[in-house]
């Protein structure tokens, strides 16, 4: 329960960032914050307590079928995906606030005429 | 295996969005030729699946993999079909469009043709899953080639809408990959058809109820509903026109509302019946957008963005007729959202042709351009007509199925709020009309040639379809919403039919 | 961001070798051990982006770079769906892989069927793609001139 | 599991030193900070593909930072020294909501198995036929790669678009007048 809801303060203060500061690229490092938290929640749901990683590295393990006591691999495929997608968002989130930057030389939002409020 | 055709519906748009970056190199314009192509593709493809599954009576389902269960699922049903229909008329629509708008922008042509392919794959995706992370996966695919689309004129007012809508956006994508999270940390699986028979055993705790709420956040913030709708009116004013055609008309339909309304009536089983509270939520909700939007259109002086409230509007629109949840409200909801889609994308379409003709939008300065742009003006007034529910467009048949089933539903006071707000539409479509098409004193700019034969045909190939949808709306409604209708009303009967098949 | 002092240069030299490689293996071993195409690509771009900032050719980027990692980045893409796009005409099943491709034997580096093919492709679209990212950020002008 | 509260600790400190600092480049390295402790705490939760794709991606994001940072700006104008009211009165009122959604959530993740212990309905299915089926050794990736596939060219793509979409914001373009086509 406490791992849980660490992360749900995590995604707070994500959330915190992103209403609250008028710099850009702390609006991104907020996000990211927000997307770590989802990440690590969702894999923190598949541990097992006492359990292995599901790799397989014994030929043995494969005939005998022992050792199948692994973590659930299921979210560690999915958050591995949602990872790939948090980069990529971030990258092109850096490079929008880099051209608004290129055009007003500042990073304060309330300097930019639309993204006030 | 009658689902063959379900991987073209993500495998081609894919393999032209990924030829579109090589074959541009050897010549600039494989990038127009592959997308038109590919798109045109698309329709026929979808509309082959629709004719299946019309004929057959029988939704078309795949196993990517040949994994059954543990795999991902295509699916491929009524209401599927609607949704795909739509999307890839309106996408090939605003393919051809693009061929000659692009001459506005200088260079990027390749780029703007490969993230449309890939924001098409990503709708197309999403509407066949039918599997609870791919349809996360694939909302994003859209939801970034859009962000990108929308900031492609690189001016301050579409970066500065660009990064807004993105921030918002992918805050609802989080939001619904925590409410996901926490769908997998209980139900352990994530086939939407065994999800839901895992669901059904739980009962309607609290846990229950805080997951409905934080996939609605998700999806209000996607489809732009009333306390999330800052990002919508700027997003759409300033993307280029054939993508804020995709937008209003499809984007926000088929990430918000159908992929909403899939997950909460075929999996999570909401019904008028035992869930009022959550119709109930959807009224309320709805009616707000459609009053604000309707409004806030009324008092807009710039064309586009003028036709971005409006859009807000109209999903008030479609959420309150899914709220009313019986028969005719879903059938009109998505007769709405088909209608919508036909009518706005001609609209937007028309107000590029007039911005790229006249280099202005804001209608104060426009004048006279019935004379010069016949084609644009009467495209603009019979969509007008269509949006504001006049007979015999489209649009007046799925207000009159709104209506139908408000007042079936006894709820008189949702019936008039929806004719009068037809009266509102109608009032600043004609507005547009007024100022922009024909003479005026005290405005200076106009245009003197009509838009290029290929934006005129994109135009007119969605005209006809509105008027054509609203004469022939009997063998619409019995063949296209009608069965999509029923797929939402009969629920959990979705995951028997995926199991049993 | 001008080309870096000499020792730094053949220091990164020796550097980016080794990662190349360790990405590489990365890749290819993905269906073995922790990592993957994604893990390994990302190892590639990150020894590019090494070698651009030491020597300094994040200034003077051409067409050329952009050029070649946004060919390999859709070549790559195409290999996926191109496998995924074999099983489907071989067998009617989209990502076909068991009793289409060779599996071999457990636990040696050519098994797995399509897996290590598709590491692979991840990996040459993850590395450039990347690459590409970092050049459109960190490069001095705003180059993509066409 | 004291390793793991204590790294819950540090990312919950590194991330509000990322929230409040002046400095954007100390943001970003202190949101480094919360990534390597997330990538950390993989590894304890016996998930040792996304300690390594976390660590990976923790580097390159710091480097997308720094690169943007360093072309730019550093400074964060927008944090001002001493308390505002104004901003008194956000905080105040984001801690009541923040408290209220804990308390609702805290009642929520009742229902949920508790840590440790996943239900793993269709894992099951995937740990029995993974080698056997796929050739696969790595569970997680004959996930990723062969039950999932299609997922993951979905997360190819992504990534495909977001690289489309940097080289979109980033040219060098804007729009012609009319007249000029």
């Amino acid at each position: 329960m406490i791992p849980y809801l660490a992360c749900v303060l995590l995604f707070l203060i994500g959330l915190y960032v992103v209403i609250s500061k008028r710099n850009l690229i702390k609006i991104v490092i907020g996000f990211s914050l927000i997307e770590y938290a989802v990440n690590l929640f969702f894999a923190l749901v598949g541990f097992k307590k006492g359990a292995l990683a599901p790799i397989i590295t014994q030929p043995e393990q494969v005939r005998m079928g022992v050792a199948r006591n692994f973590v659930d691999p299921v979210p560690q495929a999915l958050v591995l995906t949602a990872i790939v997608i948090g980069l990529s968002t971030t990258a092109l989130m850096l490079s929008l606030a880099m051209r608004l930057y290129e055009k007003y030389k500042t990073f304060d939002i309330s300097e930019i005429r639309r993204l006030k409020g | 295996m009658e689902g063959r055709i379900l991987p073209l519906f993500v495998a081609i748009p894919l393999a032209g969005a990924f030829l579109v970056p090589l074959l541009s190199k050897l010549w600039t314009r494989f990038a127009d030729l592959i997308a038109s192509i590919t798109s045109a593709l698309l329709l026929g493809v979808s509309v082959y699946g629709w004719l299946m599954v019309n004929a057959g009576g029988m939704p078309l389902h795949y196993w990517v993999g040949g994994w059954r269960i543990i795999g991902i699922a295509m699916w491929f049903d009524a209401l599927t079909a609607l949704i795909v229909l739509i999307i890839n008329i309106v996408g090939f629509c605003a393919s051809v469009y693009s061929i000659r708008y692009l001459d506005r922008y200088t260079g990027g042509r390749w780029k703007f043709f490969t993230l449309l392919l890939l924001l098409i794959a990503g709708l197309n995706g999403l509407a066949i899953s039918g599997d609870l992370f791919n349809m996360f996966v694939f909302i994003e695919i859209s939801a970034i080639a859009s962000y990108a689309l929308v900031a492609f004129g690189t001016e301050e007012e579409e970066v500065e809408a660009a990064f807004k809508y993105m921030v918002l956006g992918e805050v609802g994508g989080a939001v619904l990959l925590f409410g996901i999270a926490l769908i997998y940390a209980r139900a352990s699986t994530l086939n939407l058809a065994h999800l839901s028979q895992v669901l059904a055993g739980f009962g309607r705790t609290p846990f229950y109820w805080f997951v409905i709420a934080t996939l609605l956040i998700g999806f209000a913030i996607k489809m732009g509903m009333e306390p999330f709708h800052a990002w919508l009116a700027d997003a759409h004013f300033s993307a280029p026109a054939p993508i804020s055609a995709m937008l209003s008309g499809v984007f926000i339909k088929v990430t918000g509302v159908y992929a909403m309304s899939r997950l909460m009536f075929n999996v999570f089983g909401v019904s008028r019946a035992e869930t009022p509270a959550f119709f109930n939520l959807l009224i309320a909700f709805g009616a707000v957008s459609m009053v604000l939007g309707g409004l806030l259109a009324y008092t807009q002086n710039d064309y586009k963005r003028l036709l971005a409230y409006s859009s807000i509007s109209q999903i008030g629109y479609i959420l309150v007729a899914l709220g009313i949840g019986n028969f005719w409200g879903i059938a009109g909801a998505l007769f709405h959202i088909l209608a919508h889609a036909l009518g706005k994308g001609t609209l937007f379409l028309a107000s590029g042709s007039v911005e790229r003709q006249t280099g202005t939008r804001n209608l104060e300065q426009l004048k006279g351009l019935e004379k010069t742009m016949p084609a644009t003006t009467w495209s603009h007034i019979l969509a007008s007509f269509s949006m504001a529910g006049l007979p015999p467009f489209a649009g007046f048949f799925s207000k009159l199925f709104i209506i139908i089933g408000a007042i079936a539903a006894r709820m008189y006071w949702l019936a008039f709020l929806a004719a009068l707000f037809s009266a509102v539409t109608l009032g600043y479509l004609t507005k547009v009309v007024n100022m922009a098409f024909f003479v005026k004193q005290n405005s200076s700019v106009t245009s003197t040639r009509e838009a290029p034969g290929l934006m005129v045909l994109a135009m007119l190939v969605l005209v006809v379809l509105t008027v054509a949808v609203g004469v022939g709306f009997r063998g619409v409604l019995d063949h296209l919403v009608g069965p999509a209708a029923r797929v939402l009303l009969n629920g959990l009967e979705y995951a028997r039919l995926v199991l049993g098949g | 961001m001008r080309g870096m002092s000499l020792i730094v240069q053949v220091m990164t030299g020796l550097l980016a070798g080794i990662l190349l490689l360790y990405g590489g293996y990365i890749i290819l071993h993905g269906h073995l051990t922790p990592g993957g195409g994604f893990a390994g690509g990302v190892l590639v771009a990150a020894a590019l982006i090494l070698v651009s900032l030491a020597f300094g050719a994040v200034e003077q980027v051409e067409r050329r770079e952009y050029i070649l990692s946004s060919i390999f980045e859709s070549s790559g893409g195409l290999l996926f769906l191109g496998l995924a796009v074999a099983g489907y005409l071989a067998a009617d099943y989209f990502f076909r892989n068991a009793g289409l491709f060779y599996i071999g034997r457990p636990l040696e580096l050519v098994s797995g069927g399509i897996i290590p093919l598709a590491n692979i492709a991840i990996g040459l679209k993850v590395g450039a793609g990347l690459f590409a990212i970092f050049l459109a950020l960190g490069a001095s002008r705003f180059v993509m001139k066409e | 599991m004291l390793e793991l509260y204590l790294l819950l600790a540090v990312m919950l400190a590194a991330a509000l030193v990322a929230s409040e600092t002046r400095n954007l480049l100390a943001a970003a390295v202190a949101l480094g900070l919360v990534g390597f402790s997330v990538a950390i705490m993989f590894i304890l939760a016996q998930a040792p593909d996304l300690a390594i794709v976390q660590i990976v991606v923790e580097t390159l994001t710091v480097v997308f930072f720094t690169a943007v940072i360093l072309r730019t700006t550093d400074v964060d104008t927008t944090v001002t020294q001493g308390l505002k009211m104004e901003t008194a009165m956000f905080v105040a009122a984001f801690l009541a909501f923040g408290g209220l959604f804990l308390a609702l959530i805290i009642g929520v993740l009742q229902e949920i198995p508790r840590f440790g212990e996943p239900v793993m309905r269709i894992a099951q299915e995937y740990v029995q036929l993974g080698l056997e089926r796929t050739g696969a050794a790595n569970i997680v990736s004959a996930i990723i790669l062969d039950f999932r596939g299609y997922d993951t060219l979905g997360e190819a793509t992504v990534l495909f678009t977001a690289v489309v979409g940097v080289l979109t914001v980033m040219r060098l373009a804007s729009r012609k007048k009319p007249g000029e086509f």
